[in-house]
């Protein structure tokens, strides 16, 4: 089931990162939970855990100049890119320090300067997105690669398909990155779609499609790593269907009455950060220390990035009015 | 009158629509096993089975392309989309072939298709989950809208639309899913589009209220009172057709009014009230037609900066005041 | 290349029906354009001249209870399905008679009665509502079929993704039944999908894609006719991609452009009309003055078809008023 | 001053920036080896080539979608929807992401994008190839929206738009693309955002007509005067912003206003502008604000019925006489 090639033909540094930024996702997410529910944030949260391979396997497959779109469960997404935790926490909370000054919350965090186009609320409404930032590359002529995170409910949107279409008559550096957790809210996807693989799309527009064990992330890095490489060699856009599974609800507070405890404890099983730190240390790659080191330097810094969202000044209410346009124009109704 | 909520109102509704006629189905995302993300539906695949209450993909321009079609074919369908800010999906379907599908036909085309939307902020849900988007189709000839602002309207509109033969963009607002109220139980008891309703009689000054912003304008007519200013508070209940009289009526009595909505104030369903008021009532007016509604700035995620967005009651309370004073008021935003 | 069963296993009459309408179809396109020049019809007119087998193959495999949306391209279509050359003629003029009262034009041409919910100007905008009406046979469990008629240009717009999936899911009794011609309007279709046929869009979707020659009229019914078995035995969609050609340009007046004098010279020796004529002469099946004297009574409608227009009075302009609603709320502003 | 057309400025305008600045790229349905369906890009893929001049697949979505990734991407692009009927194709990305990207980013977006969009009714259209779209986005905070009336303005206001790093809905009247008209050829030639244009002074009434009303409210003007009446004619030029400023001061003046539009009445420009001006000027006022726009039906295809929908000048003049009488109109569609 793991992918057979064994994992001393990576860098150590990398098997690491992976590790490191796996479980810096699920604890940063564990921790917005418990955050939320003492009053910090005071939005919604649509949770990732159990989904920490697809975004870390995905973004350490690109480079740091490659850009990705994300989607409402974008926060590991974005941690995977190189979002700052303490960035994240304190856009969470609607704080000033936040990284869209506490306008845009978890569904909307972005960092142009990392390649983070946004998380986005519209299902499916980053997928075009990501194609269009691919055709600016591609018309300059840099070896830039996007990718578009969506899940299995978005591939039902017409945005997944008209932009599918179109990045693949022009062929654009695009990889379409579906995250299929089996689920799109409490549709379960043989409810929602009448085949059993959706990289199986690809056929409609003729580009490759191919299926990974997105509880894997090595597995997940390379087909991403794959995929940026046909796209930087101008073969055009990929579509990669990795077969994962959240652990959580749709939302905090979902009553998850769509599935039953059994499959859920089933996926734990599968859990993709247990996997992967037993592989690594099954295969002699670094000792218990250094994973626990690393799992204590995450905490300490989430407790930091926590209290400094808490100590975080709030914006003030006024800015509510700035950042809708570029300019200003004074005396004019806007 | 027994109370029940505004959620359950029109859940009874539709049930009782469907029990009624089998004509009637309900489609849209996560309307059945989830029985709704608000839980409006909750219980109806129970009673009616997964064929008249169908969990869809997602997919907002076959949700109601797929709903026009059925009622061309003699079904009456009601379709949901779960958040008005995703209306926009399927706009092509709403304004290119819902609305002009009897008029494009000559008259011949019946549209009994009710589209269920959620509307309004219902709190840090940031800019693309909070919109009112009342005002977006109102240019667009052949759709009616409804607006309803109690549990009783709820019903009551709900079952004049899924009675009727023309489509119905129907929006809910999220924060009256939890209000109660009286309903009453009779199963033809309906509420006609273009009559509304005078929520307070008063007569110094008209507070027109949309959806929502209903329970907070008479709140605040309630502290004007203690203040000694009697406002009438006028519910239009259906923005197509809006009962224009009724409130040319009330203007003409207090000549002073303003028009609160959840709504961006640009363009929103106020402007279209509030130009209609300058043609047909501008020689009663004392003072300007006011507009208390969200400033034009996309909903912010924090909570404060959202409140700065969004109309407030102390917004009503200062535009009451501005009204009794007659003056002028300049609003940059 | 024309399918290989003899035509002697059809009955006659359905072979003349064929014929019949296919002629039908192309001499009321021709004179359409000519009353347009001579100023009786205002609108625009996108002639569907040598396309005329696909419109007519699977509207006569279909059930005259069975329900079709159409095209802006959609005179063929209507007229297939038993829509009358006078009140489309009248239509086309604006005039009163007309099937939409004069308000709905070459692009919004519809009876009910007939089963054609509507020629359409917006791109695929009636595969949706084709799939709707399938959704409302199949709730009824009435053995009836909705087929949507489309463009290869219109198979890249949103909306027939998303229809295609929801009915696959459902097992709609509906054929998806794209007109493939090669361009959309001045872009030829190789400039705006990737893939070479269209029908391995279904794959997608998990029903069939067939591949018919649209240019050979029997070949047209018989995938229209199995997809509607399909369909009422409760087996679901079907993708039909008709391979044709338009034979003049997207629109009266269309300079052409985007392809060659050549290239249409060469699909004219496919032209359907002269080689279904030709098939059935040679298959001995009719006599040529059989076929001449539908081609007279057809002069003759049509004679007939712009008089009646001609002479059809046009509607008061205060009616313009009216139907926008089933009811009129007096005294409100609507 | 070298006269050129509407359509001809347009071009002008894109192939000047394309040709100074790199970024600058169009793309859409039929732009490139047609030319435009209304001929506005001829030539342009023969200087500019394929890189720069895309036609795309049928898809409005991945239109305004991809064009909003370049422009994030440091792009500038041009995107053509061929008719404003089809906007709601693309409606989602339009509202919820075009508009919003640079706000729910806290500012740090800049959104470079240009949707060029024709509008209004060119004759015998019908219903889904006819209308005026200015108004749908209005509502929605984050887009400028530039209604061009002359040929001198579509160069300039497009020039602005593409210097610019804001989203620009840019509305072509396709009937006024053959229109002639004066067009400085100075390449550094714009017109700015937010300031109207008097095309006419007058004393007596004030007409602010947009984009293909302007010419028919100056040929109104005209007779007007011959009866006496000297009308203004204001052309905001952009609806989004509008010069608020500019329209008090004509309204200060003549205490009488006009609102003309093609769009539909109900919910067009018109009524912001009207409920701006009852906010703002209500003390100037003379006479009822009226609108003169295309009634609120679907644009029927036949001429006659056609005509009847659509606002002509008799309209105007109409309207003009019953603001010289400072009398109340009723209209009831
Ligand atoms: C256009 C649109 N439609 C519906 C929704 C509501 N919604 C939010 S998440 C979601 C499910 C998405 O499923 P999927 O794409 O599989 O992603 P997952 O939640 O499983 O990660 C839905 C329906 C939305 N946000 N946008
Ligand atoms: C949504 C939408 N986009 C664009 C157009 C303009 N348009 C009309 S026909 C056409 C080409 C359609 O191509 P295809 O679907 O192949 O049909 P064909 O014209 O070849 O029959 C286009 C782009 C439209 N009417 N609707
Ligand atoms: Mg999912
Ligand atoms: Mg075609």
């Amino acid at each position: 089931m793991d992918a057979t090639k064994s994992l001393s033909s990576y860098p150590t540094s990398l098997l690491l990162e992976m590790f490191r930024r796996m479980t810096l996702i699920r604890e940063f997410e564990l921790r917005a939970i418990e955050e939320r529910h003492r009053g910090l944030i005071p939005g919604f949260i649509h949770s990732c855990v159990g989904q920490e391979a697809t975004a870390v396997g995905a973004c350490l497959a690109l480079n740091p100049d490659d850009v990705i779109t994300s989607t409402h469960r974008g926060h590991g997404h974005l941690i995977a890119k190189g979002g700052e935790a303490r960035y994240m926490m304190a856009e969470l909370a609607g704080r000033q320090p936040g990284y869209c000054l506490g306008r845009g919350g978890s569904l909307h965090i972005s960092d142009f300067n990392l390649g983070i186009l946004g998380a986005n609320g519209i299902v499916g409404g980053g997928i075009p997105i990501a194609a269009g930032a691919a055709l600016a590359f591609k018309m300059r002529g840099e070896r830039r690669v996007a990718l578009a995170f969506f899940g299995d409910g978005a591939a039902n949107e017409g945005a997944f398909h008209e932009a599918a279409n179109q990045s693949a008559v022009w062929k654009l550096p695009v990889i379409f990155f579906c995250e299929n957790n089996l689920y799109g809210e409490g549709t379960a996807m043989h409810r929602s779609t009448a085949i059993q693989n959706l990289a199986d799309r690809a056929v409609a527009y003729g580009f490759p499609g191919v299926i990974v064990d997105g509880n894997d992330v090595v597995a997940v890095y390379e087909a991403v790593r794959q995929a940026a490489e046909r796209a930087r060699n101008g073969e055009g856009p990929t579509l990669i269907e990795a077969k994962t599974y959240r652990l959580r609800g749709h939302y905090e507070g979902d009553p998850q009455v769509y599935r039953t405890p059994q499959e859920v404890e089933e996926w734990k099983r599968r859990d993709p950060i247990p996997r992967f730190r037993a592989r690594l240390l099954q295969e002699q790659l670094v000792d218990e220390s250094t994973l626990e080191e690393i799992q204590g330097e995450i905490m300490a810094q989430l407790d930091e990035a926590v209290l400094f969202a808490k100590q975080a000044s709030q914006p003030q209410s006024e800015d509510a009015l700035y950042g809708v346009y570029a300019d200003i124009h004074n005396g004019l109704v806007f | 009158m027994r109370e029940i909520t505004y959620s359950e109102a029109i859940r009874e509704a539709m049930s009782e629509e469907m029990r009624r006629d089998p004509r009637v189905f309900l489609m849209g995302e996560d309307v059945g096993v989830f029985g709704g993300v608000w839980g409006v539906s909750a219980g109806m695949l129970q009673e009616f089975g997964e064929e008249r209450v169908r969990d869809t993909a997602i997919s907002e321009t076959a949700i109601v392309g797929m709903g026009l079609g059925a009622a061309l074919c003699g079904m009456r369908p009601i379709v949901e989309i779960m958040f008005a800010d995703f209306l926009m999906c399927a706009g092509d379907q709403i304004v290119n072939q819902v609305a002009k599908a009897r008029y494009m036909s000559g008259g011949k085309a019946d549209v009994p298709l009710v589209i269920r939307v959620t509307t309004g902020a219902p709190g840090s849900a940031a800019a693309q989950h909070s919109q009112s988007a009342e005002s977006w189709f109102m240019n667009v000839p052949g759709l009616k809208i409804a607006v309803p602002a109690t549990p009783a309207d709820a019903k009551g509109l709900l079952k004049t639309a899924l009675r009727g033969r023309d489509p119905v963009l129907f929006f809910e607002h999220k924060m009256l899913y939890a209000l109660r109220g009286p309903v009453p139980e009779d199963e033809n008891f309906t509420v006609p589009f273009g009559e509304a309703a005078i929520r307070r009689s008063g007569d110094d000054l008209t507070i027109i209220a949309i959806g929502g912003m209903v329970p907070k304008a008479l709140q605040a007519a309630e502290k004007l009172a203690q203040e000694g200013i009697q406002a009438e508070v006028i519910d239009p209940r259906t923005l197509v057709p809006l009962d224009v009289p009724t409130l040319l009526e009330s203007v003409a009595k207090t000549g002073r009014v303003m028009i609160v909505h959840e709504a961006h104030r640009r363009s929103g369903p106020g402007a279209e009230i509030a130009a209609i008021l300058a043609e047909q009532a501008v020689e009663y007016l004392d003072a300007p037609i006011l507009r208390v509604a969200a400033k034009n700035v996309p909903i912010p995620y924090s909570p404060s900066l959202e409140q700065t967005v969004l109309p407030q009651e102390e917004d009503i309370l200062r535009a009451a005041h501005e009204l009794m004073r007659g003056v002028k008021v300049a609003e940059p935003l």
